[in-house]
């Protein structure tokens, strides 16, 4: 399994892929364009992965990323003014700015890429990556996935309390009023001081 | 050679069929959905031919010479009890609908051949607004949003939505009179935000449907029983298959027109309602949408009133009907799902009608009005109701809007009866092409 | 040696994609016939005829489309199709594309489709197409965790992630009967996958052929093409998953599959002939409120079976 | 050696899926404007059909987002399940569960119907 030349050229390839479809992200006027650029870049960059023998951070990579610029996308296109890039238009600002970063932030990583040096540290040949993963996930790093489990269902209630208009007792424009314990009856676990405004029949006894 | 032989197969393929629909043009689509070697596509995009069927009033010419352009070449125009189009006046016209299978697939075949040329473009060729050359830099856009890019302006009239109120753009656009899914001649003027309907303005009302004869007579004299509730279950089963057609059931629609081509006293719809409940066609594609008040259920008569829980039916007043033990159906609800229902149970009861009154040999008695499929028909005809949409249909998702569309009868009825067709059996038309 | 690791595999993968496509055709027809639809020209000639009328008919296009994707959009539809086909184990040894993580390349192309059907309808830039885009979006990013509950049900008495081991797993006993409710849940993902019958929410009358309503001529054949394709693609991934892909007595291996793979596709076809179109809104409901629960079902009997 | 199987598959079917368009295309030509309209029954739009468009189902794609992020995890947990036996139940048991929670709230507040 030994083919250098064929693997150097499909990571250069790869590699240029990745850079043009990444900066194209920024020349494009559509924002469904600049988005499926952008999973373009992610997929040359997943295949990179593969060849690099992390088989299955790679194909996941194609997959996640698949999903999450699907959903970008459909954002995108909901949040921005002329979002089929009909008229062209400039998505770029700061323009200095954002080119001393980018020079500073290539310059330190090719510097750590070049300069550091990597531990040799051979791995038996039959070394499976997903299986050692899995194991991980069942050893030591079990309270970090469960925690992980607690964050994500953190954000999926976020989300939906953020996002969602219609509330399970009416839309969220109407104020989201719980029913009553009683048919008819004042919202349940609401502070009293509602029937001070509201509720005038209240004191007719 | 390679394209000779091409085109050779091409001939051979089925042909696809647009239909166009004028005044009473739809009764020939019944006919050919069942004829082999036509099929009938949704969009002009995917057809060969166009067909014109029925008189299309003038002022929807402009509409019609939009649609015909809209086909790609190479094709043609067929008129079926139309006059052409000025412009178009050499096309083909055929009266007989015996003949118009063949004639489609002939003219299909001379296309394809190369012995006829393509149909002629009638618009000019311009774009909907100038913009070469124009705008800021010449694709006739202006700043962000403005202008007319490629000829036309970008979405942006923000109203606010009706459902959760978040301010994007809406999109109006005008539909039909020529929307296959649509009833014939219906036209409207739809705000659409994302695929719910924001507002609905009936512009053009559908045309007016013809029904058979017998319900004009029944006017006059009394007629057979037996015969009168044949035509009302020939006409639901119509709308039933078209409304099957759009769900995506194209064999149960079949079996829907095939009943309906040759129903007598003896036929009986059951087994249909059992296979339209065992696919899911009440739970999965009608349910709970398009529920219409008492109000407008009783202005729409007929099937939805009766749907809604209205006990309205002229045939209870008539005593030969009476003596049938006639009570009407009736459903609650109101709404699509409850429609279908009562739609299948109605034509359960007129055949079951029409055997007994058949056996008895009953007439109807009352002369002065009558229980069309449409509504009831006493002083005045039914009318149009198209405009309920207007009410009816905004907050509906796309698909929801058109299937309540589907199981509502809303087109007035025409003062003239329908020509009747004349009557080969189905099984000709299908075994002369094996 | 080339051609026995290169050649031959990419010649099985490309005859079966064409091929397939072409039965897919056959025998939906066939089906549409013994339905009642009208008998017209023989079953086997209609897609061919078909195929050829959409060559000679002009490609038509909108105002202001955006071309590239359009042209791309069906193209890459087809490959998205290739390359999950070229996944599928046809035999112990004859593999085209051996991967230790094949089933969630799978996964992949699922998810990549779903980008690929909303860029055909997106870039028309008309209305219909438009709908057909978005409503599509909706489908494909519920079934797509009913697709993984279903497929990492099969991978664990595999222990892989590679479907010729999940095959080989199926030695004794195929996975449709070790785990009942997985096929159902993966045909239903397939249905979708392709927007087929009750899920045909992006092409559909409804929406005079929905992402598919502008385009004519070659595009559309190209677009037909790659959804019998990916059709075909998905039958044989569901008959390596669930029906033990090449396993079976007397016959060879890779005759195995294909007959597999056509029975999983004559039940596709007829569900999709048999069942309305579900509303969009119901659909998104269905799957992640009935069958979500469902797939969550499918992995923990698909556990306890693997355990005990 | 696999891999090079994949891209050829690719490239092919990709090539093939383009070649047919362009080939029946490179010498047509462009339809007229009447021709390219968007096709509404004989109806025409006021604008062009891009534009903000109000999906429905967003909150879905947000609790989704979340969901696979979980779902990859459980890749690497499949292969090293039967091998790590109750364990395994267990943490994905309690994992599951967790989420499940999301889905039914998400569920009960509206978030897989058209908002």
């Amino acid at each position: 399994m030994d083919y250098p030349l064929t693997v150097d050229i499909a990571f250069l390839l790869l590699a240029i892929l990745a850079v043009v479809s990444g900066w194209r992200v920024f020349c494009t006027d559509s924002m469904v364009r600049a988005s499926f650029f952008l999973l373009l870049s992610f997929i040359a960059v997943g295949v990179i992965m593969i060849l690099l023998a992390a088989e299955y951070l790679g194909v996941a990579m194609l997959f996640m990323m698949a999903v999450e610029m699907m959903v970008m996308a459909t954002f995108m296109v909901m949040f921005m003014m002329n979002p089929a890039g009909l008229n062209p238009m400039m998505m770029v600002h700061q323009h200095k700015f954002s080119i001393a970063a980018g020079v500073v932030i290539f310059v330190l990583l090719a510097g750590v890429a070049l300069l550091a040096e990597f531990p040799t540290n051979p791995l038996p040949a039959d070394l499976d990556p997903v299986t050692s993963l899995g194991n991980e996930l069942l050893g030591d790093s079990m309270l970090i996935f469960e925690s992980a489990g607690i964050v994500l269902l953190t954000t999926m209630i976020g989300v939906v309390v953020l996002s969602s208009h219609r509330g399970r007792y009416g839309g969220a424009h109407e104020g989201s009023m719980p029913p009553g314990l009683v048919p008819g009856g004042d919202p349940a676990g609401m502070p009293k001081e509602d029937e001070e405004e509201g509720g005038g029949h209240h004191h007719c006894h | 050679m390679a394209v000779s032989w091409l085109s050779r197969l091409a001939a051979r393929a089925r042909v696809p069929v647009f239909p166009a629909l004028g005044m009473h043009g739809d009764t020939i689509l019944h006919r050919l959905a069942l004829t082999p070697g036509i099929e009938l596509v949704d969009s002009p995009r995917h057809a060969s031919i166009l067909l014109v069927a029925g008189g299309v009033p003038p002022d929807l010419h402009e509409a019609l010479r939009r649609l015909h352009d809209q086909l790609p070449a190479p094709f043609a125009t067929l008129w079926y009890r139309s006059s052409p189009l000025s412009e178009l006046a050499g096309d083909l016209r055929v009266d007989d609908p015996e003949a118009l299978p063949e004639a489609l697939k002939r003219l299909h075949r001379e296309l394809m051949s190369g012995r006829r040329d393509s149909s002629p473009r009638l618009l000019p060729d311009e774009p909907p607004n100038p913009w070469e050359g124009l705008g800021d830099d010449g694709h006739g856009g202006e700043g962000m949003m403005g202008g007319v890019p490629y000829g036309r302006p970008m979405a942006m009239n923000m109203h606010d939505d009706i459902r959760d109120g978040l301010t994007l753009d809406s999109l109006t656009v005008t539909l039909g009179p020529f929307l296959p899914v649509l009833p014939p001649g219906l036209g409207a003027k739809v705000t659409l935000q994302g695929d719910l309907v924001q507002s609905w303005v009936t512009q053009l009302a559908p045309y007016p449907i013809a029904l058979e004869n017998v319900f004009h007579e029944a006017l006059q004299r009394p007629v057979p029983i037996a015969e009168l509730e044949l035509a009302r279950a020939r006409h639901h089963l119509q709308r039933l298959a078209f409304s099957l057609r759009l769900s995506g059931l194209e064999h149960l629609a079949l079996v829907a027109l095939r009943l309906s081509r040759g129903l007598n006293v003896e036929s009986r719809v059951g087994r249909l309602h059992r296979r339209l409940t065992r696919c899911g066609f009440f739970r999965l594609t009608t349910a709970g949408r398009g529920r219409l008040e008492a109000g407008q259920a009783r202005r729409v008569g007929g099937i939805a009133a009766r749907a809604a829980g209205l006990e309205e039916d002229l045939r209870s007043r008539d005593a030969a009907y009476r003596r049938l033990g006639f009570t009407p159906v009736v459903q609650r609800g109101g709404d699509t799902n409850a429609r279908w229902r009562q739609t299948l149970a109605e034509i359960d009861h007129s055949l079951q009608l029409a055997f007994r009154a058949e056996q008895e040999d009953l007439y109807s008695e009352m002369t002065e009005a009558v229980e069309t499929p449409r509504g009831p028909w006493d002083d005045y005809r039914p009318e149009d109701a198209s405009d309920i949409l207007e009410d009816l249909l905004p907050g509906l998702e796309w698909d929801e809007a058109l299937t309540t569309i589907a199981s509502l009868d809303l087109a007035g009825v025409s003062e003239w009866p329908l020509e009747p067709l004349s009557e080969t059996s189905l099984k000709d038309d299908e075994e002369r092409q094996a | 040696m080339i051609v026995s690791e290169l050649l031959l595999p990419v010649f099985v993968v490309l005859a079966t994609l064409a091929v397939g496509a072409y039965l897919v055709g056959v025998i939906d027809g066939a089906i549409g016939a013994a339905l009642g639809a009208p008998r017209g020209q023989s079953a086997w000639l209609a897609p061919l005829t078909q195929g050829a009328w959409l060559l000679t008919q002009q490609a038509n296009t909108t105002e202001a489309p955006d071309w590239r994707a359009w042209r791309l959009a069906p193209a890459l539809y087809l490959a998205l199709a290739a390359t999950g086909l070229a996944v599928v184990p046809w035999s112990p040894t004859l593999i085209p594309t051996d991967l230790t993580t094949s089933v969630v390349l799978w996964g992949s192309v699922e998810a990549l489709a779903t980008v690929v059907i909303f860029l055909h309808g997106w870039s028309a830039n008309t209305l219909l197409a438009l709908i057909g885009a978005y409503r599509y979006v909706a489908l494909g990013l519920s079934y797509i965790l009913i697709s993984m509950f279903v497929l990492i049900g099969v991978a664990l008495p595999a222990e892989s992630l590679q479907f010729s081991q999940v095959v080989a797993s199926q030695a004794e006993m195929w996975n449709v009967i070790r785990q009942p409710l997985g096929l159902p849940l993966f045909l239903i993902v397939g249905l979708g996958m392709t927007f087929w019958g009750p899920f045909n929410l992006a092409d559909s009358r409804d929406l005079a052929g929905g992402t598919a309503s502008a385009v004519s001529g070659p595009p559309r054949l190209v677009w037909n093409l790659a959804r019998a394709a990916m059709l075909v693609a998905f039958s044989c991934v569901a008959a390596s998953a669930f029906l033990g892909g090449w396993l079976g007595p007397w016959l060879p291996g890779p005759l195995w599959m294909v007959i597999k793979m056509l029975v999983v596709l004559a039940v596709l076809l007829l569900i999709g002939r048999l069942v309305p179109r579900v509303q969009p809104e119901r659909c998104v409901t269905l799957m992640w409120v009935v069958l979500l629960p469902l797939s969550f079902i499918d992995l923990i009997w698909a556990g306890m079976e693997a355990l005990l | 050696m696999e891999l090079l199987t994949l891209l050829i598959v690719l490239l092919v079917a990709l090539g093939a899926g383009l070649g047919v368009q362009w080939l029946a295309m490179c010498h047509q030509p462009m339809p007229t404007y009447p021709q390219r309209a968007p096709f509404l029954g004989g109806g025409l739009p006021e604008t062009h059909a891009w534009n903000r468009y109000h999906v429905r189902y967003y909150p879905m794609t947000l609790l989704l987002i979340a969901f696979e992020m979980e779902m990859m995890f459980m890749y690497p947990w499949a292969v090293v399940y039967v091998e790590q036996g109750m364990k395994a139940v267990m943490e994905m048991g309690m994992f599951l569960a967790i989420l499940s929670v999301g889905i039914v709230y998400g569920w009960r507040e509206g978030v897989f119907k058209w908002q």
